[in-house]
């Protein structure tokens, strides 16, 4: 056991103290001017905002959870929208070509181009950020879906199709858990470009979130703050792609060692649970009789 | 092909930035838009050799970042930059040495603006009512507006509409707001498209400073010629709108073609800039000591800047006189000459 | 932006004439449907010009003003510069790190990082370091087009099959060799996708930067055209941006069915003829 | 064509030399010694000769391969190749692994060529040698093909073709064929016999399938698992090359009874 922990402080001390030397590097760089502070500002400046609305003034957490509410809105909808669109467009010839081309156009045009027509439409509340988060993370969820829906294992279909299985079972028991990896590469695409999608709506009209934030600190001449933000923003987006990320670890388990031996042990208690349950029951009967 | 060529060669030019003439002084002048009817003394300027007959060249550094305008001043990328009142007060505020040079856009400060076919017509009536902020950088504006009739930020429900035309055009034509606080610029284009806007800003928000140019006090010292030459070919080319408009907007149309596709609408937008950029004072570009003075309570009320300063501090009235100081009638001949030859 | 290298197996009945005329016919519907619906009044002028306009507008921003040009050149040079840069930094890198575990190791933490944080934000931040020139605009789209290839490469060359680098070692094959002879060209489908995904990111940041900071360029024509409510020559520089990234998009898959021919059995089969062909001309009718 | 020459000679003549490979007291050791891959093990292969590395999964047959190419380090003991202490992969030595482990991007050609790259530079002689062994192999219409349009047992075949043109003596084959279906491993077993005598190679083969095993070696050597030990070694009194009928003659049935019990013998 003692091993085991050391084996994993090892490498973490190794890590702090790289980063230690590259702080030590960039406060040395700022000390003899090799950094311009006035544009990027010295780390315990930083660390020192970072206190400050994190702890002193807690100014970040109502624009953190705004943003974070926008993007997941945006993820949710354009995933949603995208997952519904391939299925259709993977169950029908004529709708995936004649709709595809659209949905490629609509991909290859910056869809920070789109910002006023959608601020137009859905206002200047959280929807028009949802609305752009949503525009920007479909087609991440749209194409990955729907390759993976529409490639099959040749053999494994002929399997299914040898066992009289119906178009709908093949569809739920053999195409979507066989796409299921895929269409988590999408999501993990999708949800930080939703990301993207909210903070570029927020430059451009918003009243709070942290893009509203960090342009109100950097206009008023705190690039540290400022600065803080944007690593506020990096911090949003890592817990964004962590909570795909476990939902993957969780539903495609199949593709991790671990988690895979976790459900296979869970399953074998269910099953001797159940077992147990049966033969439990004839007991308690003949208890009670 | 022709137009293509040169319209290539322009690009070609734009790309490079100013290698163009090497004798010249580089004046990089970093303003929040490009080149524009909305800066026709620039255009005009480089239209008729003004700034060329200064030894100076302008490199136009458009930037719309969230970054302060006075940091490129600081980190010397800019020599001289537009800055509103508040900018000013702030940067002076945190310590930066800065100096006012000149008043570029006297009559266009801060504002409260209703649409054209709305009810209210004084700050009074938002009390329960929605106000869109341009920015969020307006929110001041509105708030000085609100103290001057005895009210506050909480009477009224704030929301930021954006910069984006159409999207501020809307929220002016369907008054999904009561009111927008913004500035001047903000709503040239959408006047000049029809949509009739109304102001009804109180005197202690208008009684104030507009954008003004102001340099890093040690340009001063280092540039000084080359800035009192921009701010007098500045001058040169707003003086210019006051008895040739005609001429400007020929300037004006060559040289952003954009703005006048549809000719009403350029005409419309140039002549509100004219309004705008004119200086009301009698020398061009005058600084005005007293309002810089009166505005500070207001400001600081609202935590815009946590101490007052002097305004002896940071006024450097010397580059506006040098700025005046120049030949009217040659102007004017200057000008008739051009029209003749170009028009 | 996203890989969109191909949308499934293509649905029977490719190209005929009759696709191609039901194509059609549903774009002049859409069309007709919006300059119906504007002339009715259901779509808002302010932000919808009609169709017809747009039309008028292409033939107005190309032709009789033609001032479409330089600013579409200098967005596409920068465009170009800055994936050039950007995507030969990020593989550059991602040769080095895959070569060195350990600073694999060590640099895997901040490179998280700087994915996660959206670079639209970093933008004004590089504006402000590099200043208001060409330069900081095609240092944005080399941010934007820098880590896509650096991943992609990295995951490619710790990819290759560890039989294959063992046969590498068994022959002796230094590590230049091995690198050059197994591991780039392993990696090539996937950096070929990850170039593609910068190239379809690269217009986006152009365009971002362009409309932070900029005399010139797409962006700045449509912050123009927008700023002066004419949106039917905004929508002319929106369309043709559209353009522009399919056909970005398009040339992209090229590349990659040129460079990765392995992956497709009909060009496996042409560069197989061709280097029969070309054995033949060189040593003889020997096969 | 020069490779249609005759049969190499009989096993007697290839025990002749001196030894090839050499392992005294070998013994290599997986997480800090707590897994304990290949013991004891003390053997002399002769030039030529085919030796049969034959025991269960997990034996320690391809750690001893490996250790032979040079690519995994021995933990104590002795191991020469041409009398010299291994020290890394060595010019003499060559390996061909279960999966083909060939590049996509290269034709059968220029796949072939791949060592002769790796050692320096290729003339026309390395071009026609390859094309040669591709002929060999009986791959000739197959060489500007690339490996996705082959089927698995050309592109072992590929693979074979390659290790033949690193020009090394010493032939190591880890399960080479044991993807492949019966009917084509049986062919390719009596093509590489054809070929490995043709070449005169020495040669180490790694399988679990007995039969195969006996049929294509001079000695087998019998591992067992847990510690990895050879455990025995079986002489194959047949010459070769041996048509593949020979496995239907009691003498064969006998000695893959003797393998067997060699098994039988420590488990």
């Amino acid at each position: 056991m003692k091993d085991h922990l050391l084996s994993r402080a090892v490498p973490l001390a190794k890590h702090l103290l790289v980063f230690a030397a590259l702080i030590a590097f960039w406060e040395a760089a700022a000390a003899i001017g090799l950094i311009d502070v006035i544009l990027l500002p010295e780390p315990h400046q930083i660390a020192a905002s970072i206190w400050d609305l994190y702890v002193e003034n807690r100014t970040i957490y109502r624009h953190f959870f705004i943003t974070l509410y926008e993007a997941l809105g945006g993820f949710l909808v354009g995933g949603a929208l995208g997952l519904a669109l391939a299925v259709g467009s993977s169950l029908n010839d004529s709708f995936r070509r004649y709709v595809s081309p659209y949905a490629i156009l609509l991909n290859v045009t910056p869809g920070l181009a789109l910002t006023p027509i959608v601020i137009a439409w859905f206002g200047f509340g959280y929807s028009s950020k949802i609305a752009l988060g949503a525009i920007v993370c479909f087609f991440p969820v749209f194409v990955n879906t729907l390759i993976a829906l529409t490639r099959s294992d040749a053999e494994t279909l002929e399997m299914f199709r040898s066992m009289g299985a119906s178009e709908r079972q093949i569809f739920w028991k053999l195409r979507v858990p066989s796409a299921l990896p895929m269409i988590f590469a999408g999501f993990k695409i999708a949800i930080t470009t939703a990301l993207v999608g909210a903070v570029v709506a927020e430059f451009s009209q918003a009243t709070a979130g942290i893009g509203v934030l960090m342009q109100r600190l950097s206009f008023s001449l705190d690039m540290s703050a400022a600065i803080a933000a944007l690593l506020s923003m990096s911090l949003l987006g890592l817990i964004l792609f962590t909570l795909i990320e476990l939902l993957d670890d969780r539903i495609v388990f199949w593709r991790r060692a671990a988690r895979m031996d976790a459900v296979s042990r869970k399953r074998r208690a269910r099953w001797t649970g159940e077992r147990e349950k049966q033969s439990g029951k004839p007991q308690g009967r003949r208890r009670s009789t | 092909m022709t137009r293509f060529m040169t319209a290539t060669a322009l690009g070609a030019i734009l790309a490079a930035g100013s290698v163009a003439a090497q004798d010249l002084t580089t004046v990089n002048a970093v303003m929040p838009k490009q080149r524009s009817a909305n800066y026709f003394p620039l255009i005009v300027g480089e239209a008729l050799g003004y700034f060329e007959e200064e030894g100076i060249e302008v490199n136009l550094l458009p930037s719309d970042t969230p970054i302060p305008f006075v940091n490129f001043l600081r980190n010397g990328q800019a020599d001289i930059a537009m800055l509103d009142s508040a900018e000013v007060l702030q940067a002076v505020a945190a310590g930066v040495d800065l100096r006012v040079v000149y008043e570029v856009m006297q009559t266009a400060p801060d504002g409260i603006a209703v649409s054209g076919e709305s009810d209210i017509s004084d700050v009074e009536q938002l009390r329960g009512e929605t106000v869109g902020l341009v920015s969020d950088r307006d929110r001041v504006t509105m708030q000085i507006a609100l103290d001057a009739r005895g009210l506050t930020e909480d009477d009224v429900t704030t929301v930021v509409v954006g910069e984006a035309g159409p999207t501020l055009a809307a929220a002016f034509r369907d008054q999904t707001v009561a009111a927008i606080a913004g500035s001047g610029p903000d709503w040239l284009a959408i006047q000049a498209n029809g949509i009739p806007v109304s102001l009804i800003t109180p005197e202690e928000v208008s009684n104030k400073p507009g954008n003004t140019f102001a340099v890093a006090a040690g340009t001063l010292e280092e540039k000084g010629d080359a800035i009192e030459g921009y701010l007098r070919a500045w001058s040169k080319g707003m003086y210019v709108a006051t008895f040739a408009p005609d001429v400007v907007a020929k300037i004006a149309q060559d040289a952003v073609p954009e703005e006048w596709e549809d000719p009403e609408f350029g005409q419309q937008y140039l002549e509100n800039a004219i309004r705008l950029n004119v200086s009301v004072t009698d020398t061009l570009g005058g600084l005005n000591a007293d309002t810089w003075e009166s505005i500070q309570p207001g400001m600081q009320k609202f935590g815009l800047i946590e101490k007052q300063v002097a305004p002896s501090d940071f006024l450097e009235p010397g580059p506006v006189e040098a700025a005046n100081d120049f030949d009217r009638a040659e102007v004017e001949q200057e000008v008739e000459a051009w029209r003749d030859a170009n028009m | 932006m996203t890989d969109s290298s191909d949308l499934g197996p293509v649905p029977p009945g490719g190209r005929t004439r009759g696709v191609i005329a039901r194509h059609v016919a549903i774009l002049v519907t859409l069309l007709a449907a919006w300059e119906i619906a504007c002339r009715m009044g259901w779509l808002d002028p302010l932000f919808f010009p009609y169709p017809s306009a747009i039309l008028v507008g292409f033939w107005r921003l190309y032709v009789t003003q033609g001032n479409i040009w330089p600013h579409l050149g200098l967005t596409m040079a920068e465009v170009l510069a800055g994936f050039l840069a950007g995507s030969a930094l990020g593989i550059a890198l991602a040769v080095c790190v895959g070569l060195i575990d350990r600073l694999r190791r060590y640099l895997k933490p901040y490179v998280i990082v700087l994915e996660a944080t959206p670079r639209i934000a970093i933008g004004p931040v590089i504006i402000a370091a590099f200043g208001f020139g060409w330069t900081s605009k095609t240092a944005i789209v080399m941010l934007v087009c820098f880590f896509a290839p650096f991943v992609n490469t990295l995951n490619g060359m710790v990819g290759v099959e560890p039989e294959k680098v063992s046969m590498f070692r068994s022959m002796g094959a230094s590590k230049l060799q091995t690198f050059r002879k197994l591991m780039l060209p392993s990696a090539l489908p996937e950096i070929s996708a990850g170039l593609r995904l910068a190239m379809a990111s690269a217009l986006g940041g152009a365009l971002v930067a362009e409309f932070i900071a900029s005399n010139a360029g797409l962006g700045v024509l449509i912050t123009q055209y927008t700023g002066t409510l004419n949106m039917s020559s905004a929508f002319v520089c929106v369309l043709t941006l559209s353009a522009l990234g399919y056909f970005i998009f398009r040339s992209m898959e090229e590349l990659d069915r040129i460079l990765v021919f392995w992956t497709d059995r009909d060009r496996t089969a042409r560069v197989s003829r061709r280097r029969l062909a070309s054995w033949r001309a060189r040593m003889g009718d020997d096969a | 064509m020069s490779t249609h020459a005759q049969s190499a000679g009989p096993v007697d003549a290839a025990l002749a030399g001196p030894a090839v490979i050499a392992a005294r007291d070998l013994r290599k050791t997986f997480g800090g010694g707590s897994v304990v891959a290949v013991e004891d093990a003390n053997f002399e292969i002769r030039p030529g000769e085919f030796i049969s590395l034959v025991g269960p999964s997990g034996c320690g047959k391809s750690t001893l391969l490996r250790m032979v190419a040079g690519l995994l380090d021995r933990t104590s003991g002795s191991l020469t190749v041409h009398d010299a202490e291994v020290r890394g992969p060595h010019h003499s030595v060559a390996m061909m692994f279960q999966k083909p482990t060939l590049l996509d991007w290269r034709t059968s050609l220029e796949n072939v060529l791949l060592p002769t790259e790796i050692a320096g530079r290729v003339t026309d002689a390395d071009r026609h040698r390859a094309m040669d062994l591709l002929e060999l192999a009986g791959l000739r219409d197959f060489a500007f093909s690339f490996p996705t349009q082959l089927s698995g047992g050309m592109q072992q075949r590929v693979a074979l073709a390659r290790l033949l043109q690193t020009g090394a003596d010493i032939l190591l084959l880890d399960e080479p064929f044991g993807a492949l279906d019966e009917f084509t491993r049986e062919h390719l077993n009596v093509e590489l016999m054809r070929i490995v005598g043709e070449v005169n190679a020495t040669t180490l083969f790694v399988t679990h399938n007995i039969a195969e095993a006996i049929f294509l070696a001079d000695r087998v050597f019998v591992m067992t698992p847990r510690p990895g030990r050879i455990a025995g070694i079986v002489e194959v009194p047949f010459e070769r090359p041996r048509p593949p009928s020979i496995q239907q003659g009691a003498e064969f049935n006998a000695l893959v009874s003797r393998v067997r019990q060699t098994f039988g013998d420590r488990g």
